[in-house]
């Protein structure tokens, strides 16, 4: 009763598809001209924008992070893999100390933001915020209405004209593909949207508030291929001027849209390197189990 | 493209306005402690000398020296005991009924409407009705069980309201997960809503609790006496209160008895803080973990 | 196994060979649960339904109690006092001869004590409920919050006499034109004693608005004051509101610090300096005090009652209103 | 001061009444039961004190002594709630004739003596003395007293500032009848508290401040306020316990009474209590700052308990 | 500058993987024998579970489902599938009418199941939510321990003894995948689990509870490929004895797991058919569109 035929279908559409969604790995479809992914020799020249050094993360006495070290290279997209609760949320919220917020965590080792420790006491958390952007995982719009959402940055800012604000609105929305839904409710409550639209609503809100560096936790996960395909593509456009760290599950989303890429396991950092050949040909055993399936 | 700005520089607009508002909250605090810090340093001035375990056991007398406050204390205890026992059911279950069950409909609206208004009639008017009702019409006499009920008519409103915004606090998230497993609308409520309101819920408590302790009007209304030289043991009793107590001494001419009526002050801050502990115990137990 | 599905209309229990030992108590039909529990569990579930809704009954029936009461009193009253030289008198002297029915000094009275505590206590408190809500460590809040709680259960008494010694002398030497007995110490000491309505209640709620949404703030470079004034008082505006209403409404209803701080003199001002009376002040000066039933003086207390609930209702539609405005619910 | 500062003064004559009484109630040991007292707050502290030694000779009974002001008692009488009914003035023919209609029969008893005071700022160094007619004038509705100087043009051009117990008390009532003549009848400008403590602060903190309120509360703050005489006639005179005993501190002196009822003089414990609080109102008013009653009018007293207790 | 080779490298290992994860779709390689895919004949034998008629659901006034016919099979899995905001959660949602909580909603038609008006007012809420289990699709533990979590649908069905209890609990735990990672932390509040161990957490919750039929809403959105593969087997073995419906964004999964698909396109059900026919030769051009994602 195997239905391998049918499968077989599926994929080849796959194949002439223009836009690339997680069905279809076998090539890579949607990467327009002049967006590609760095070598690791082009890794090694670009320049270190965040670099972690010794890295731990406690949550009380629970140690969820050990000894990490990573270099995240400017204009280059870096992606955290790694099976549920080995640590990729909690690594990414410290690069913009988000975890701050946890009452009775604790952080050893140093992150450096160009140079300057950000858990340093002169820091600005404020201003290390409005520079390095988040989406969450669990999407968290505010109760107010989908405008309001994605002005809030840009409010706070100082924008204050309307106008202006409204063309940010816009053009956040646009970019998260979010805008053709949404354009005739901008003033409805955010909270009444589908799952996957508030994903990119907070997508949008991130966008709006144009930050440097872009920390983004599994921001597909709830989105179909199509919507997936256009966040993707705004990844590859973004990294043109920012520098942008993903987490996702999709190997194929990792591969395609990402020019470096970091295995985690367990609250350690089993691996990290180019893209390209963490894929092909990873060091260590355990990831080339985890990127083949072969693990769990 | 963005303007890289140095992380260790703030932009002073904002933080300004962050500064002056952390102060002036921060100065907010400040200055009520103080004002607390300064009435029980008052009322500690004034009664220290008359507070004593003889003070506690004695019963009330016309010579400061020999006077008491057994008899208040314990009426006291009574009819908070008993304004406990039939305003938290009563005022969480009407709660729980316009938060979880009541349709919301313009009739739940109008309830809605009576229990803000009921919370702004002054307690006295609530003396007059408890007057009409348990005294007379019930029969229930000038006893404990009029007074009890008294009050916990003054205190329902609070009572009501603090635990309506408490529920309402609790994500509808909570309530769809429960109703997705099968449980019923009470079963929702019972394990999972009540549990992560109880710290508010437990506010309201603390709150209208401490109201009913410190008030005075409408017990008189319902027939408090002020000079009750024995301690009540059941719900028919005659009884007295800390301030009816409190506020017969400081009403006197004599000088020692406003020192006494300040010793029965803190003696009802002590029983307020020891009524409040348990709440707040809960409070603090629950307040804790639940942080979605 | 196909056939075998196909065929199948029992339920599913009997295949659950590898499922829990321990069954769940089922039913295949819609209409009722079986077992003896699912049986009565709709008329325990309506027992509890019904028994609640007594439970809100209790505040209607008390409601319809007192709106009785005053309406029937009241009207008595209003056959022998005119409506009109009630509504708009602006002297109120029912228990001294010669006798005048005006509400307009105790209505004023009661805005200026309510209004000023207000003013005293919502800043005030909101400032503390936020500062212990978003930025003291649990341990301040965990003992200061409880700390002031006890402000809420000092008999009104003691802050009469505080005002008497201790505010109205302050006032006094700021405005020597102030006299002993003046509204401006009232409401300062009705206001404080109202704080810990509004910090608790408050805190409570801003508390209960996720953390989530903090951090979603957070993240997009709000600071603090940002987060809390454009995030979490707007997603707690509601039960920040209740607490106003709560407080408000204990302040209008206080009377003993009232009257021994601002005196029991119905005055038409609106100078804090001056002493006055207040609607609640003046029911308990006739309720506690000589005056005999059945007559117009002790009917006065009814119609002012009246005119009371008119006010605090006419101060809740309006609360109800700015709620359904702005109010935000978050999930 | 008969003020009850001091234990070891009046301890010893509280101990005497009690062990002279003992005979009046019978057995006093067998006794047992409750006696409710309620009413005017004049009254309250000798009703109180009585009841405080009483329980010295018959510690089973429980004398229960409410606060709800002459009024406010005078309604629990009349439905029958209370055995005894404290007043500081007589009853009146309204409640006297609702009396008779729910079939309550009762007995008057004279227990002590009140006066108000009239006092001034100690600062205040024009005023010693005022008529009757300028209290008169001064407190009257409408009055257009509006300073010093309008009482008596020697005296400075200073706004009177005028405190005085709330419309409700029984001193209120009684100023006014004494007074303005008619009861309830005065200006409404003046500063008004229920709590005479309030008052004394008042007066005291204001330099052009006249006020009334009762003698005791005086005694207490001599030291705060200034005595001024009042001329009803016969000359300034202040008051004091013998000027109000012997009514020559007139018109400010006024009775202060119980009503007993006589249904619950059935009841030994009710007889046993009235007995008691007659022969000891003399001492205890003393102590509480009132002015006993002549031993005329206690003769009275006991002729009228007589009275009811034989029928 | 293109990698062409180094995705061609990475489809390779997934083809020997054990377990089907998203990057694998080739071949369909993790149906475990005697797991089986429906054929469409088999489908229209098996008897009907839950029979949706003319459906219509509006939000106040705006409709965000129309005219929805739908027979969904006993024991088999169907998949709803379609972009964001098309109206699959609500759908989902309609069926163990949870949307009644929701404010102002209001349906249209009917729903049987087992020939029983689910909408009709004899019907017993609990009763039917009892039987039909639901995963979110945005997981929301209870602010409680993550025992009581699992432990509350069997509580409130009255089950009383610890040791039952704690069986279950286990069993749940273990069959969503997530025993091994929460077993010594049991009494440790669910919300301190990561993004992917909530979503675990609901699946083990709604298992707790045996339901009857099963509805999830993206259940693997953020999970890794391991335990996505897990989930799936978990399907697999569910379907024997229970009805499943899941919404689902990835087409590789909808084809494996799925016996059944429906493509919903703007709150209209544009086709449904078994899996095997609807990915393989679609009736209308719009499901091929979605499904090959050359469309969004
Ligand atoms: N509570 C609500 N009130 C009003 N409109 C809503 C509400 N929930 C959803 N909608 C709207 O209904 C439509 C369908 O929503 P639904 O959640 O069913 O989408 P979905 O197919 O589940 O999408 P996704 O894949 O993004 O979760 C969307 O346009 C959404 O904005
Ligand atoms: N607030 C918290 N308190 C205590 N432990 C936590 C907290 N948040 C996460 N953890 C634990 O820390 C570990 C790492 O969690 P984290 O959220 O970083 O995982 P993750 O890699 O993002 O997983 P996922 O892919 O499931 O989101 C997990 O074991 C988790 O249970
Ligand atoms: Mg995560
Ligand atoms: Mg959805
Ligand atoms: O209590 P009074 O003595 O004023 O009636």
């Amino acid at each position: 009763m195997a239905s391998t035929p049918s499968v077989k279908k599926i994929m080849q559409p796959s194949e002439k598809a223009t836009s690339g969604y997680s069905s279809a790995p076998m090539v890579r479809p949607s990467i327009p001209e002049g967006k590609s992914m760095r070598t690791a020799d082009e890794l090694a020249q670009a320049t270190e924008k965040i670099s972690v050094r010794d890295l731990s993360f406690y949550y009380s006495d629970n140690r969820a992070l050990t000894d990490i070290s990573l270099s995240i290279p400017e204009r280059c997209v870096t992606a955290f893999i790694g099976p549920s609760g080995c640590g990729k949320s909690t690594f990414l919220r410290c690069l913009n100390r988000m975890n701050d917020m946890i009452e009775g965590t604790r952080v050893e080792g140093k992150i450096l933001l160009e140079g300057q420790d950000i858990y340093s006491s002169k820091t600005d958390i404020v201003t290390l915020r409005k520079r390095i952007g988040m989406v969450f995982q669990k999407s968290t719009p505010f109760p107010k209405s989908i405008f309001d959402n994605v002005s809030f940055g840009p409010k706070i800012a100082g924008i204050k004209k309307k106008k202006d604000l409204y063309e940010i609105v816009e053009r956040s929305l646009q970019r998260s593909a979010l805008w053709d839904e949404v354009k005739d409710r901008l003033s409805e409550s955010a909270l009444n949207l589908s799952g996957g639209q508030q994903q990119r609503l907070c997508i949008a809100r991130a966008l709006a508030n144009d930050p440097d560096i872009l920390l983004m936790d599994e921001p597909a996960s709830a989105l179909d291929p199509a919507s997936t395909a256009r966040i993707e593509d705004l990844i590859f456009e973004l990294k043109e001027q920012y520098t942008i760290v993903i987490v996702t599950h999709n190997m194929q989303q990792a591969a395609r849209v990402s020019d470096q890429a970091a295995f985690f396991y367990q609250g350690l950092l089993v691996e990290s390197g180019a893209t390209e050949e963490l894929f092909t040909n990873p060091k260590k055993q355990q990831t080339e189990d985890y990127i083949t399936g072969r693990f769990g | 493209m963005s303007t890289k700005l140095d992380i260790y520089t703030t932009k002073r607009r904002g933080r300004i306005a962050n500064f002056l508002f952390t102060s002036i909250c921060f100065l907010a605090t400040i200055t009520c402690v103080l004002m607390l810090l300064v009435l029980i340093w008052n009322i500690i001035i004034q009664g220290k000398g008359w507070l004593s375990w003889d003070f506690i056991e004695r019963l009330p007398s016309r010579f400061p020296q020999k006077a008491g406050i057994k008899t208040a204390l314990y009426g006291s205890i009574w009819l908070i005991s008993l304004t406990a026992l039939f305003s938290v059911p009563l005022g969480v279950g009407a709660a729980v009924y316009l938060e979880e069950y009541a349709p919301k409909s313009r009739w739940r609206k109008l309830i809605q409407l009576n229990i803000s208004n009921l919370a702004g009639v002054p307690s006295i008017v609530y003396g007059i009705l408890g007057l009409g009702l348990f005294v007379r019409a019930l029969a229930f006499e000038r006893s404990i069980l009029s007074g009890a009920l008294t009050l916990t008519l003054v205190v329902l409103p609070i009572i009501i309201m603090a635990s309506q915004e408490a529920l309402r606090a609790v994500p509808d998230s909570i309530r769809r997960s429960a109703y997705a497993l099968g449980a019923t609308r009470w079963q929702t409520v019972w394990y999972q809503v009540l549990p992560a309101s109880l710290p508010g819920i437990m506010t309201g408590v603390i709150l209208s609790l401490s109201r009913a302790l410190g008030e005075a009007a409408p017990l008189l209304i319902v027939g408090a006496a002020a000079y009750v030289p024995f301690v009540p043991e059941k719900l028919s009793d005659e009884f007295t209160a800390l301030p009816i107590q409190i506020f017969n001494w400081s009403a006197r001419p004599q000088e020692d008895f406003h020192h006494l009526a300040a010793a029965g002050i803190l003696v009802l801050l002590i029983v307020l803080v020891s009524m409040n502990a348990v709440a707040i115990f809960v409070r603090h137990k629950y307040g804790k973990k639940i942080r979605w | 196994m196909t056939e075998k599905r196909s065929n199948e209309e029992q339920p599913i229990e009997m295949e659950l060979s590898e499922v829990a030992a321990i069954k769940l108590p089922r039913s295949t039909s819609l209409e009722s649960a079986g077992g003896l529990w699912g049986r009565l569990r709709p008329f325990y579930e309506g027992f509890i339904h019904f028994s609640l809704f007594v439970c809100a009954s209790v505040s209607v029936l008390v409601t319809v109690g007192i709106v009785v009461v005053l309406l029937y009193e009241s009207v008595q009253f209003f056959f022998d006092v005119s409506i009109i030289e009630f509504l708009t008198g602006t002297k109120w002297t029912p228990l001294l001869k010669p006798q005048h029915f005006g509400i307009l000094p105790l209505l004023c009275g009661t805005m200026l004590v309510a209004g000023g505590a207000a003013i005293v206590a919502v800043p005030i408190g909101l400032g503390t409920a936020i500062y212990l809500s978003e930025y003291a460590s649990p341990r301040f809040r965990d003992i200061v919050k409880p700390l002031l709680e006890v402000l809420a259960g000092i008999p009104s008494v003691v802050y009469g006499y505080l005002a008497i010694v201790f505010v109205s002398p302050i006032i006094r030497y700021l405005f020597p034109s102030a006299g002993v007995f003046n509204a401006a110490s009232a409401c300062i000491v009705v206001g404080i004693m109202i704080l810990p309505m509004i910090i608790s209640l408050s805190e409570d709620i801003l508390q209960s608005v996720p953390l989530s949404l903090r951090g979603a703030a957070f993240a997009l470079g709000a600071n603090k004051f940002e987060v809390t004034v454009r995030v979490v008082v707007p997603a707690a505006l509601s039960g920040i509101i209740a607490s106003f209403l709560l407080a408000i409404s204990r302040a209008i209803g206080e009377t003993m610090a009232v009257t021994l701080a601002a005196g029991a003199t119905p005055k038409l001002t609106l100078n804090p300096l001056e002493s006055i009376q207040t609607m609640t002040a003046y029911i308990v000066q006739v309720s506690l005090g000589d005056t005999p039933t059945g007559t117009v003086e002790y009917r006065t207390i009814f119609a002012v009652g009246l005119m009371l609930f008119i006010t605090t209702m006419t101060m809740n539609i309006m609360a109800q209103y700015i709620l359904s405005r702005v109010g935000e619910k978050y999930e | 001061g008969c003020n009850g500062k001091s234990e070891t003064g009046t301890e010893p004559a509280a101990k005497k009444a009690g062990t002279e009484t003992e005979p009046a109630g019978g057995t006093g040991e067998a006794l047992s039961g409750s006696v409710k007292i309620d009413g005017s707050s004049t009254v309250y502290p000798i009703s109180e004190a009585v009841a405080e030694e009483f329980r010295n000779v018959h510690p089973k009974v429980r004398p229960i002594v409410g606060i709800s002001g002459t009024g406010g008692g005078m309604k629990k009488f009349i439905a029958g709630e209370i055995d005894i009914c404290d007043a500081s003035r007589g009853m009146k023919e309204k409640e006297a004739a609702a009396c008779k209609e729910k079939g309550i029969e009762f007995i008057e008893l004279s227990v002590a003596f009140d006066g108000l005071a009239v006092i001034a700022n100690p600062k205040n160094t024009w005023c010693d003395c005022l008529t009757v007619g300028q209290l008169k004038e001064l407190w009257r509705p409408e009055s257009g007293v509006k300073q010093w100087k309008d009482l008596d043009p020697k005296w400075p051009a200073k706004e009177i500032k005028l405190y005085g117990p709330g419309t409700d008390s029984g001193t209120f009532d009684y100023f006014t009848e004494a007074i303005v003549g008619e009861e309830k009848a005065s200006r409404a400008d003046y500063t008004a508290s229920e709590d005479d403590n309030v008052l004394v602060t008042g007066v005291q903190s204001d330099e052009n401040a006249l006020g009334y309120f009762g003698y005791a509360y005086y005694e207490e703050n001599k030291d705060k306020l200034k005595l001024l005489a009042v001329d009803g006639g016969k000359g300034c005179t202040k008051p004091s316990l013998e000027t109000v005993r012997d009514n020559s501190y007139a018109p400010l002196s006024r009775p202060l009474f119980i009503y007993v009822r006589k249904s619950a003089l059935e009841r030994p414990e009710v007889v046993a209590f009235v007995k008691f609080y007659l022969e000891n109102a003399a001492q205890l008013a003393k102590e509480v700052g009132y002015v006993p009653v002549s031993d005329e009018v206690e003769k009275q007293n006991q002729d009228a308990l007589k009275g009811a207790l034989s029928k």
